[in-house]
């Protein structure tokens, strides 16, 4: 994403009044990171930011830190800052009543890529101490105390990101910034997911495995998604129903992950945010992206765009065959 | 294995079961070594953590008195699953005891006052083992009072042993939350009947224990009748998982339940971090 | 002998290759290149430690793995009447002789919280206690700290060798290895060949220069108290965690967390008991048999995770804070909390807030 | 999951199935009372409808070492309780088509339609899933450490 933060904050301190808070983004712990923020009151204004750090998707904040669905006694909105992959789980949560679309204002953030932190360490000779980091057109400039890299912008955004079919937001209350054309077409096959096919059954399972062992159940993953909304109640701590022994082995890593996958099949709306927070960088999103290439040629259907649709395990076609 | 391993139960068996009401039963259990029995000490309001091997381990408060040598008593109500599987043992099954843990009622220092037990449910249970405790050592203790609330007469605990109590020179109100057919004694939450008997609070010392909401009010009306908080005792309760200090989840600030508590005097309470 | 020793950069596996045949040695590993994930792995002949840039899980399952088995048990029955049964217990240790080599100062000092919390309480935790006497530690002395480091605002410094046996110390060329303790010294002594006096020279000034960097800006010690002032201000809570995730992420990653839970695993007759990893950020943490929680939201959990590092550890064990400066938690936290800054924001009074 | 050919058939072959109390587990009684052959390998689970299938009770068989796994309900449009089979449809459809993604061969479970007097029928699909089974020889799980692996670059 461009930096949008002046126009971002311009807007909303047009309209705070009407707004009860507004989800956004602040400057991190250094320059490489983000934090959601929440705008609570007129001065905090300033300190929001919105561009090409702005990674983390802040409906998962509507459904799982807040009441997002009855009015406010005084009718004032809940305010979210939306990207537009976060667009899309807003409808999946609207879909599911998790959200109702008469509470929130969407402000919506055209987006030609958020960056992964991780790419860039491994761009620049010292990754230690970066000072600053900021997109100049399809470049990405990065300074240290070393002196300044540049690079080009497609090395060092998120694999999601690279894949993006819908960057412009599918539902908003107002639009920051011009649209931007999509690098995938809506039906252009997931070029990750044809990585993978690409190994024999036996390497996918080795390739699984190899990835999968390094999970330390920390649930970040489970936790950033916005449409995991079991929340306390997950399966996976539980003991009864028990899906999940305390063992740290492999059985037990795959069964998470295949758990995490199949509740979100038909719903997930490949944000990325499971992939991005796993602190041992496995590609969590990779799994989902699979379920929904799987839903988009049988059933059609994608998650996340049409707000009145059922998701499709939800629902059913008795007139359906060829399954 | 020589060294002493914190975490290994002692084998033990269920030798007798009592069901005391719909949701909670009394298992008394003796441990499978003789020697390990006969030295077995402790003092009252210590708990133990019980085992079933294959569901795990939950804590229970010893409630007989060390007094009574026969067995260790645990009563146990319905709630989670070690205490689910708990209630299905029978007879002659086998569990894990890992006790004496924990710190229990200064009865040193309450020696020559007068007592009041304030106590609602299961949680008659830690009081139980230091009434009985008292009882015999009768002479030790002035007046000793009970008010012991349920939510209906059939949620009483001990019913069998009230005539006992009597006898052994303890008065006891009971209360049940609401009106009951052939109810004969008092109705009201415990809070009120306390208020409404209000004893004395001079030289005496309360001890209550019931349900966090229970323990809040009672506190209230205690302080209120004009007892000091080093007049008041209670016992606390967490979820405990290692029982002995290490594994973390119990803490209340720096205090740790399960080795600093779940004794309490009430100016220890109100040293406290507020985090019950 | 002096007690130290020269080995070259092409010499290490060799070292190493050795060293694994007295021990089981762990080292810092590349574990996956695509992401550039780097933990702590079992060395084997072949395997590259990666000394130059730092791992993002700390040493601390090689003391408290992820999973441990407490005992095994049975159930036996009774040949003659098969209602009656008796139960088998069998306690399992695993604790060969462990050295943990390329940890850093903060890695290695992480340590010292469990040692405080497992040996010296009440009760003695005796699997801890034994993998603990069978380990040593060749920790090196760090040059390269990033942007969330903050060791010395604990206490602590890049060159602190607090509980290491031995010095790894980078120069010219390779390593001046020291024994610290009479165990490491013995080690090092049968390991290798003296350095000669020019690189024993540079060795000591590359301790002595690194010991007197400051890594962190702001001292953290001491604020046990602002911590209890704090506790019912919620309103600074909510501040602080409201991006929060309630991961366990931070707590996974920290070398000082060290709460876990005891279950059970049972299949047929037998089973284990063990104890696995827990995290005070879940709601399940505290959550009680009869369905209340003491820590209902993550401004309580939170709250306790600052405050037992900052504030009850110190507390209880005269100063000490349980926190080693790594910065594991701000590097991989999803949402970029900063410890350091809600540590500080402590001692600010709501006046200097607004 | 690879087969490996030295492991096969060292051990009895088991498979798993989970058939609707209203059809299939009929269908599989009317193939008894009528005394038709069927292999010996399945391990049947009762359940009330296959709407009450779970994914992830075929996924966790899988994981555990179950060689095969067999969903049997009745025939859509039949559901007992009108339409929990047509749910069931296409979830069962989506994890057939995912499981080889992850590695696992997806042969190893099939979901099928019998009612309660095709008897006949549900000895063909018992017999003919067991003879798939026994070719693909016993599951041999999941590795539990992996040594090397390839590595997949999207981009």
């Amino acid at each position: 994403m461009d930096d949008k933060t002046n126009a971002l904050r311009e807007h909303v301190k047009g309209i705070f009044s009407n707004l009860e808070l507004v989800l956004g983004w602040e400057p991190g712990y250094d320059p490489l990171h983000t934090r959601p923020f929440y705008v609570r009151t007129e001065s905090d204004i300033d300190r929001l930011t919105a561009n090409c750090l702005s990674f983390q998707n802040l409906t998962r904040y509507l459904a799982k830190s807040m009441n997002a669905v009855d009015p406010a006694a005084d009718g004032r909105k809940i305010g979210v800052c939306v990207k537009g992959c976060d667009s899309r789980s807003l409808v999946a949560l609207i879909q599911e009543k998790f959200v109702s679309r008469d509470r929130v204002y969407v402000i919506g953030l055209p987006c030609r890529g958020t960056l992964d932190a991780r790419r860039i360490r491994a761009l620049v000779p010292d990754p230690a101490r970066i000072r600053s980091v900021n997109a100049e057109g399809d470049e990405l400039v990065v300074e240290t105390d070393r002196g300044i890299s540049r690079f080009a912008l497609d090395r060092a955004i998120a694999r999601k990101c690279l894949q993006c079919r819908y960057p412009n937001p599918v539902i908003h209350d107002v639009l920051i910034g011009d649209p931007v054309t999509p690098r995938l077409k809506i039906d252009a096959e997931n070029p990750s997911v044809a990585a993978v096919e690409a190994l024999s059954l036996e390497d996918r399972l080795l390739f699984w495995e190899n990835q999968l062992d390094r999970c330390i159940r920390c649930f970040a993953c489970r936790n950033a998604c916005p449409l995991c909304v079991c929340q306390n109640h997950c399966i996976m701590e539980t003991r009864m129903p028990k899906w999940i022994t305390q063992y740290r082995n492999m059985n037990e890593k795959f069964m998470f992950h295949m758990i995490h996958a199949l509740h979100l099949a038909g719903r997930c709306t490949e944000c990325g945010e499971c992939e991005r927070v796993c602190p041992v960088g496995i590609p969590v999103a990779l799994i989902k992206e699979k379920i929904n290439a799987i839903i988009y040629e049988m059933l059609d259907y994608e998650s996340g765009i049409d707000p009145e649709a059922v998701p499709p395990l939800l629902t059913f076609s008795p007139k359906e065959t060829g399954i | 294995m020589t060294e002493l391993n914190p975490y290994r139960p002692e084998m033990a068996t269920v030798i007798e079961i009592v069901e005391e009401t719909h949701n909670i039963r009394t298992l008394r259990v003796l441990l499978n070594d003789p020697e390990k029995m006969k030295a077995f000490s402790f003092q009252p309001g210590q708990v133990g953590q019980l085992s079933v091997f294959g569901y795990g381990e939950s804590t229970f408060v010893i409630n007989s008195p060390p007094t009574r040598r026969d067995y260790l008593q645990f009563s146990i109500m319905q709630a989670g699953e070690v205490a689910g599987r708990l209630h299905q043992l029978n007879v002659g099954d086998q569990i894990g005891v890992r006790a004496p843990l924990g710190n229990y009622f200064p009865y040193e220092n309450m020696k020559g006052r007068d007592i009041l037990f304030v106590g609602g449910g299961i949680a008659m249970a830690p009081l139980r083992t230091l009434l009985l405790f008292m009882l015999d050592n009768r002479k030790d203790y002035g007046d000793i009072t009970l008010i012991y609330g349920a939510r209906t007469p059939n949620d009483f605990c001990y019913t069998y042993e009230f005539d006992d109590w009597k006898k052994a020179g303890a008065s006891l109100i009971l209360t049940v939350d609401n009106e009951a057919p052939d109810w004969p004694h008092r109705v009201g939450v415990v809070p009120k009947v306390l208020a409404e008997e209000a004893p004395n609070p001079k030289n005496r010392i309360a001890v209550t224990c019931g349900p966090p909401i229970m323990i809040k009010f009672a506190l209230a009306a205690l302080k209120q009748l004009g007892y000091a908080d080093e007049q008041i005792y209670t016992t606390l309760e967490k979820r405990m998982k290692c029982g002995i200090g290490i594994c973390g989840r119990c803490n209340i600030g720096e205090k740790y339940v399960c080795i600093d508590g779940p004794v309490f005097s009430c100016a220890q309470l109100s040293a406290m971090l507020p985090e019950l | 002998m002096s007690g130290k020793i020269f080995v070259a950069h092409d010499a290490l596996s060799g070292l190493l290759d050795d060293l694994s045949k007295k021990f089981k040695v762990w080292i810092p590993q590349m574990m996956d290149q695509a992401s550039g994930h780097i933990a702590f792995g079992v060395y084997a002949p072949g395997k590259k430690p990666e000394l130059t840039r730092r791992s993002r899980l700390s040493p601390k399952k090689i003391l408290f793995p992820s999973m441990d088995t407490l005992f095994k048990f049975t159930y036996v029955k009774d040949p003659k009447d098969p209602v009656r049964y008796t139960i088998d217990l069998k306690e399992s240790f695993d604790n060969g002789p462990t050295l943990v080599f390329g940890a850093r100062p903060c890695d290695t000092r992480g340590f010292q919280t469990f040692d405080q919390v497992f040996l010296k309480g009440q009760y003695k935790d005796v699997y801890y206690e034994r993998r603990r006497q069978n380990t040593l530690f060749a920790t090196l002395v760090c040059q390269d700290s990033d942007t969330a480091c903050f060791c010395s605002s604990v206490g602590s410094g890049p060159a602190d060798m607090t509980g290491s046996d031995m010095a790894v110390i980078p120069i010219e060329g390779g390593y001046v290895i020291e024994g610290l303790t009479d165990a490491g010294r013995k080690l090092v002594e049968t390991s290798g060949s003296a350095p000669s006096p020019e690189q024993a020279a540079a060795a000591e000034q590359m301790k002595r220069n690194t010991a007197a960097l400051k890594i962190g800006e702001d001292d953290l010690t001491g604020y046990a108290d602002d911590l209890t002032r704090r506790f019912t201000d919620m309103d600074f809570w909510r501040e602080q965690v409201s991006p929060c995730i309630t991961c366990g992420v931070c707590t996974w990653v920290c070398p000082t967390c060290y709460c876990f839970s005891i279950t059970d695993e049972a299949s047929g007759m037998s089973g284990e008991r063990m104890r696995s990893w827990d995290s005070c950020m879940f709601y399940l943490y505290t959550l009680e048999a009869r369905g209340h929680n003491p820590r209902p939201t993550k401004m309580e959990r939170y709250r306790n995770r600052v405050g037992h590092k900052f504030s009850y550890f110190p507390k209880k064990y005269d100063g000490m804070v349980s926190c080693c400066g790594c910065g594991r938690c701000i590097r991989t936290c999803p949402v970029s909390i900063d410890i350091r800054k809600v540590v500080k924001e402590l001692k600010e009074t709501a006046d200097d807030r607004a | 999951m690879s087969s490996k050919s030295d492991a096969k058939q060292e051990r009895e072959i088991k498979i798993v199935g989970f058939l609707c109390n209203w059809c299939s587990y009929g269908g599989a009684d009317t193939a008894g009372v009528c005394r038709f052959r069927q292999p010996t390998d399945l391990r049947i689970i009762r359940i009330p409808c296959t709407g009450r299938i779970d994914p992830l009770m075929i996924v966790k068989s899988l994981i555990q070492g179950a060689d095969g796994v067999l969903v049997s309900g009745c025939h859509p449009n039949d559901c007992h309780y009108a339409v929990g089979n047509f749910y069931a449809r296409r979830r069962m459809e989506v994890l057939k088509r995912f499981l080889p993604y992850m590695g696992f061969q997806s042969d190893r479970f099939r979901y099928t339609w019998v009612s309660a007097s095709e008897g006949q029928i549900w000895q063909q699909v018992v017999t003919d899933f067991s003879e798939t089974i026994h070719r693909l020889g016993p599951n041999p799980g999941l590795h539990q450490t992996v040594d090397s692996a390839p590595a997949v670059s999207w981009f």
